[in-house]
């Protein structure tokens, strides 16, 4: 029988060996690439047996380490954490996959280096996902941030160092400035950096302040995209397609939100926010970041800049999911995360195999080719389906849950929102199948994309649909948490 | 044989490195006088923590000198405050020490390395005396010994660079005025209290009240000491200095000069005074409070234009003092303890980023400046290795040393009802990762006219490895740091606070 | 100078008088105005004025630069071996007291020995900073 | 008044050359002028510790066999001593360094002085924006 606290370090250390370990393999790239996949199944595996283990009510927990009185590395897994932490293991392997076809495929410099910090990003997004208490979050919220880095600025031209230099400023300056602050102000005023499941806050701050922490905590986690803090993740798009869809669509942005709803739930508690109404401007701001975001999406041609606008949009759901303050739609805001992580990673995966295949990127470009690619646009197309939330793909459930949440709690207004949005995501995201298969072709193009590429897209696609029917645990697990 | 030591040891750690300056001016052979000097490093790194052990046993040591009992005779007096800048000079005069070995013989006349040094001993003995001593005018002494030695060390850059020269120059005028004003502070206030030992100077200030020779002397003790430790604006002889000195000098004073300014400042305002007198909290309310914050941007930004290396070091120096000043200008006991934490941190990272960038400059044989740097990370992975750590333990990034203290500091602002104070430490901290990004950038990134075909020694990337690992070990385990830092400040602000 | 008879032989005679007078200033410093500072640069400048007479050359004959060195380096070691052997003798760093059969012989010892260190450095010093000086281009100019 | 202002007619000395010391150092841009200023500075200080050892009818602390002799304070003496001593030191550093200045530079006016260093440090600027330029390149 392994303990809990194995099934922990199962989960955050492959990613971690194989960080280590890649720069010693870079004569032998078979080995070398294998070892991504390898590590993901291993990774999931231990993930897997810690959400059974928090559905059985257990919290599993791990002290790495004692820095100074008050001050610990340590790991509590909670339901929001083993959600998270699931997701991103299980999208690491076939990311993995992915990357290894990609960055073959499109024959990128640098390779080793790129396997290495992917490896250490992924163990960041676990080690945030388990984290147990403000300074551990933080701590690997900043890890991430910076082994992302040297993914962001991989291609070394100028418009890669210019990208990534936008990407550190925005999130490093607002992680030092607005959350390291809130963190301590919380540790100041309840004395630790200890989170629990109902908040903290509650009696320790007046009310009027807590919408200003709220502000800046909001304001510090960059990695959420709310809109004025947004440009990074439309910059970082210069980055190989691997790193855009499970960094962008799936670890660093859901680690964002994550932690924002961390912070909604574990530190401030829903019953303090909806007592409070603290979070009300943030409803607002959410609101306002789905829509015009959507709209921006409309005007980009760019298929990846179109994508990181829809994720923006998608993670101000989440976001607003938390805000509501109602225990359904903060149910709504957790499973939204699995489900668009499952559906934007194989959008992001579709338009690297088109930019590999084709050398295309711009969507005016497709017209006619969904012949030459058809279970490509098609997984694109499904992928799309459970974005906008159509049954019997997994978004609906999602979405479902949240506009529940948005009704329970009042803000009528919400409803409308989260509806023309629909139609928004419906006007942008099925353009691009639509042109494919339906326009006529402007020129022929030989088409090759290899079998690494395909594999993991299919995978992916195939998970948006059997999540539909599989959402029972992740539902137990969400309503555990607000219960 | 051991108690006389253990019984010693407050003098030892002055003596040692003094005595043994005199014998290694009498060595002609080079590695000879340098093993020499890293043994006596190395003895009074063992005395200095020695020291702390005995310190925590007993909680304050009094030695007195010749055996006349202060406070009629010099005492020197070790507690918890003074150790923490003994154990960082001694640390780092020997990893200092160690890295010398292939630097200084190749910036240095061979003719003139055996009295660089005893020069070198002699600017560490100073410095440590000037730590542990608990009269006020010996104090003035060490100092003088301290900075006349650091001048001189300094000036010996000028047989590669002639501007060394000038930057000796201003040193040596700002740093005598500096002790001068200190000087002329001392004797005020022995003009009116009739006294020179440090502790009694405190018992009978605490009885005198409204008088304008103490306020004066104080003026003046403050002044001069803020012109050693290179508070903004007085710091204008601190760049330079730093830039021009011999590689290893630079290491040396980056780490250890100021540091040894800041505690005086500490002790002159925390325990020679009283915080609970107007004029202290005046002070620190209204002078070194503003000032710091202008020294935390200043600096930082003199840094982000700069494009000399070891200048940007230095002015990013300036900033960090800045940050010390700062913790000591909240006054709680939390505050000044982070300044302690920080004042401990800030030399390792200092001395570490010092050794990364000099000893480039060793390997690539030119001035380093940005572009200088090009491609060199990729031809040098360890030292570059060391930088990059070592930058992000300056920029506060978690898992370093320069992360615990900064998260002391804002802590304790944020507690002081300073939150303002937490934004603007935060958003220098942020500025700061401009000009280290900028330098990591160019030594990463950019391609170089000509690739270098560069072999790392072992001799000079030792040192730098273990004081990168100390950065490390230090933001990861912090509690000595910390349970030092508090201790010291429960000492140093009383128990009443 | 060198060629000027009167200064040549004003010099040989006052040369060892200025010196003797020194070493009365340094051992008259127990009992009245002296020492070691007074009585160094009372000797030094005897040397010095050798050399300003008879030329450098010549002065760093009678006086060579390593003794000069040496000779520095022992007036401190002797201040500071002088602490040393009080504190192997069980008692504090320059307590003289245990160094002689009574406190107060002690006390006598303690004083002459680190008066003379004193006395040897400061003269040395002195002599070591005119050399300098004065032979500034040809040697690297560094003041010790 | 006038007695109690003039009276302390000493320390108006010491100010008065502790003032010119400081003016010397700071406005003076001879190198040599400045440690000129220096050292007046400094003795100013000197005399400021031997006023306060002064004690009127003080003799020197001698012992002598008279009864009730006032003697004049010894310590600020020892002190002064070693800020003397510490003075010359400062002194011959800086004159050196100021012949080591005059060897290199060829004067010692400041403005020479940075002067050349300015040039040094376009020269600086200037190859930075040479190697940027090759980078673009």
């Amino acid at each position: 029988m392994i303990s809990l606290e194995t099934y922990i370090l199962i989960t955050i250390l492959p990613p971690l060996i194989v960080c280590l370990v890649t720069p010693f393999l870079s004569n032998n790239a078979n080995l070398r690439d294998f070892l991504g996949p390898l590590g993901g199944i291993i990774s999931s595996y231990g993930a897997l047996e810690i959400m059974n283990a928090v559905l059985e009510g257990k919290a599993p927990s791990l002290k790495l380490l004692q820095i100074a009185d008050g001050i610990k590395i340590g790991f509590e897994v909670t339901p929001l954490g083993a959600i998270f932490g699931l997701v991103a293991s299980v999208l690491w392997i076939f990311a993995a996959i992915y990357s290894v076809g990609y960055m073959r495929g499109n024959q990128e410099k640098n390779q080793t280096r790129f396997y290495t910090f992917y490896a250490m990003a992924v163990h960041a997004a676990l080690c945030i996902a388990y984290s147990g208490d403000l300074l551990t979050l933080f701590i690997f919220y900043e890890v991430l941030t910076f082994s992302t880095y040297p993914l962001v600025a991989h291609k070394q031209n100028e418009l890669a160092q210019k990208a990534g230099r936008l990407y550190m400023s925005i999130l490093v300056g607002s992680s030092v400035i607005f959350l390291l602050p809130a963190i301590i102000w919380v540790w100041v005023i309840t004395g630790s950096l200890e989170m629990s499941k109902n908040g903290v806050l509650d009696g320790n701050i007046s009310y009027e302040y807590a919408p200003y922490l709220l502000a800046m905590f909001v304001f510090g986690i960059g990695k959420a995209a709310l809109i004025p803090i947004h440009k990074w993740l439309p910059a970082a798009m210069v980055a190989p397609t691997p790193v855009s869809a499970l960094l962008h669509a799936v670890a660093v942005v859901k680690a964002g939100v994550f932690t924002m709803l961390l912070i909604l739930t574990n530190v401030f508690g829903i019953d303090f926010l909806s007592k409070t109404g603290a979070s009300t401007w943030l409803i607002w701001l959410a609101s306002f970041t789905l829509l015009i975001t959507s709209i921006i999406a409309i005007y980009k041609d760019d298929i990846k800049a179109r994508l990181a606008y829809s994720t923006i949009s998608q993670l101000s759901y989440i976001t607003l999911g938390g805000a509501l303050a109602s225990a359904m739609a903060t149910q709504g805001a957790v499973l939204h995360i699995i489900t668009h992580a499952a559906g934007k990673i194989t959008l992001f995966f579709v338009a690297g195999a088109i930019y590999v295949g084709a050398k295309m990127s711009k969507i005016s470009e497709l017209n006619g080719h969904g012949k030459s690619m058809p279970l490509i646009f098609l997984a694109f197309f499904i992928g799309s389906l459970s974005i906008i939330g159509v049954p019997p793909m997994a978004g609906s459930w999602s979405k479902f849950f949240l506009m529940l949440g948005a009704a329970e709690s009042g803000y009528l207004f919400v409803l409308v929102v989260f509806s023309i949005s629909t139609i928004l995501n419906a006007y942008y995201l099925m353009e691009i199948p639509a042109r494919a298969f339906f326009l006529k072709k402007d020129k022929e193009i030989k088409v090759k994309i290899p079998t690494l590429i395909i594999i993991p897209i299919l995978c992916t696609c195939f998970l948006t649909i059997i999540l539909f029917f599989t959402m029972e645990p992740f539902q137990n697990l969400t309503s555990i948490m607000v219960n | 044989m051991i108690d006389i030591i253990i019984k010693n040891l407050p003098i030892l750690v002055v003596l040692t490195p003094l005595m043994m300056s005199l014998i290694v001016v009498l060595i002609s052979n080079n590695f000879l006088s340098w093993l020499l000097t890293l043994f006596t490093t190395l003895i009074t790194l063992i005395f200095s923590l020695l020291l702390y052990q005995e310190v925590y046993l007993h909680t304050a040591i009094s030695y007195a000198l010749g055996n006349w009992v202060p406070p009629l005779g010099i005492e020197y007096l070790i507690d918890k405050v003074s150790i923490i800048p003994i154990i960082i000079i001694a640390l780092i005069s020997f990893l200092a020490t160690f890295f010398a070995s292939k630097i200084m013989p190749a910036e240095i006349n061979n003719s003139s390395i055996s009295k660089v040094y005893s020069l070198w001993l002699l600017a560490i003995a100073g410095l440590i005396g000037l730590v542990t001593t608990g009269d006020a005018f010996n104090l003035f002494v060490f100092l003088e010994i301290s900075s006349l030695a650091s001048v001189a060390l300094v000036a010996m850059g000028g047989q590669k660079d002639k501007q060394a020269l000038v930057a000796a120059y201003n040193y040596l005028i700002l740093g005598a005025i500096g002790a001068t004003f200190y000087v002329i502070g001392v004797g005020l206030l022995y003009g009116i209290t009739g006294t020179l030992n440090l502790a009694d100077l405190s018992n009978r200030i605490a009885e005198i009240s409204d008088n304008k020779a103490l306020i004066a002397g104080f003026g003046f003790m403050v002044i001069g000491i803020m012109l050693k430790a290179a508070v903004f604006p007085l710091h204008i002889w601190l760049p330079r200095a730093y830039a021009y000195a011999p590689s290893a000098v630079s290491v040396l004073l980056a780490a250890t000069a100021t540091k040894a300014s800041l505690y005086i400042l500490a002790r002159i305002l925390f325990s020679v005074f009283d915080i609970s007198d107007n004029l202290v909290t005046y002070t620190l309310q209204y002078i070194i409070l503003p000032l710091s914050i202008l020294a935390m941007f200043a600096g930082t930004i003199m840094a982000i234009y700069e494009k000399d290396i070891k200048r940007l070091l230095a002015h990013s120096s300036i900033a960090q003092i800045g940050y010390i000043t700062l913790a000591f200008a909240i006054g709680t006991k939390a505050s000044v303890a982070a300044g302690f934490i920080h004042l401990f941190n800030h030399a390792l990272i200092k001395g570490a980023l010092f050794m990364a960038i000099t000893s480039m400059g060793f390997y690539i044989n030119k001035r380093i400046t940005i572009n200088n740097l090009s491609g060199l990370g990729r031809a040098m992975p360890i030292t570059f290795v060391c930088f990059v750590i070592c930058s992000l333990s300056l920029a506060g990034i978690p898992l370093t040393a320069g992360f615990i203290s900064k998260l002391y500091i804002i802590k304790a602002s944020i507690s002081a009802d300073g939150i303002w104070i937490a934004f603007l430490i935060l958003a220098s901290s942020a500025l700061s990762v401009v000009y280290l990004w900028k330098m990591i950038e160019a030594l990463w990134f950019h391609e170089s006219p000509k690739e270098p075909n560069i072999k790392e020694k072992p001799e000079i990337y030792i040192a730098l490895l273990m004081i990168t690992f100390l950065n490390i070990y230090f933001g990861l385990d912090a509690s000595i740091v910390v349970n030092s830092s508090f201790e010291a400040a429960n000492q140093l602000l009383g128990v009443q606070k | 100078m060198d060629k000027n008879p009167i200064l040549r032989i004003a010099t040989k005679i006052l040369f060892a008088p200025i010196i003797l007078f020194g070493l009365y200033v340094q051992f008259h410093g127990d009992f009245g105005p002296g020492g070691g500072f007074q009585a160094g640069v009372i000797v030094a400048s005897a040397f010095i004025l050798y050399a300003i007479v008879f030329g450098l050359e010549k002065g760093k004959e009678l006086f060579p630069l390593n003794i000069n060195l040496f000779l520095l380096a022992l007036g401190g070691i002797l201040y500071g071996g002088v602490g040393i052997v009080s504190m192997l003798l069980g008692d504090e760093f320059l307590s003289y007291n245990v160094l002689g059969s009574s406190k107060q012989a002690g006390q006598h010892i303690g004083i002459l020995l680190v008066e003379f260190g004193v006395g040897l450095t400061v003269s040395n010093v002195m002599i070591a900073l005119f050399y300098a000086f004065v032979d500034f281009k040809s040697s690297n100019g560094e003041t010790k | 008044m006038i007695s109690s202002t003039l009276g302390v007619w000493n320390y108006w000395i010491v100010f008065f050359l502790m003032m010119i010391g400081l003016f010397l150092v700071i406005g003076r841009k001879n190198l040599l002028k400045k440690i000129v200023g220096l050292t007046i500075f400094q003795t100013s200080v000197f005399l400021l510790y031997i006023t306060f050892g002064k004690i009127q009818g003080g003799t020197p602390p001698i012992l002598n066999n008279i009864n009730e002799t006032v003697y004049s304070n010894p310590l600020p003496h020892v002190l002064i001593l070693t800020a003397i001593v510490v003075g010359v030191a400062t002194t011959a550093l800086g004159l050196s360094l100021v012949l080591r200045i005059n060897s290199e530079y060829g004067s010692i006016e400041e403005e020479d002085i940075s002067a050349e260093d300015l040039i040094d440090y376009h020269d600086l600027i200037e190859t930075s924006k040479k190697i940027s330029v090759k980078f673009k390149k």
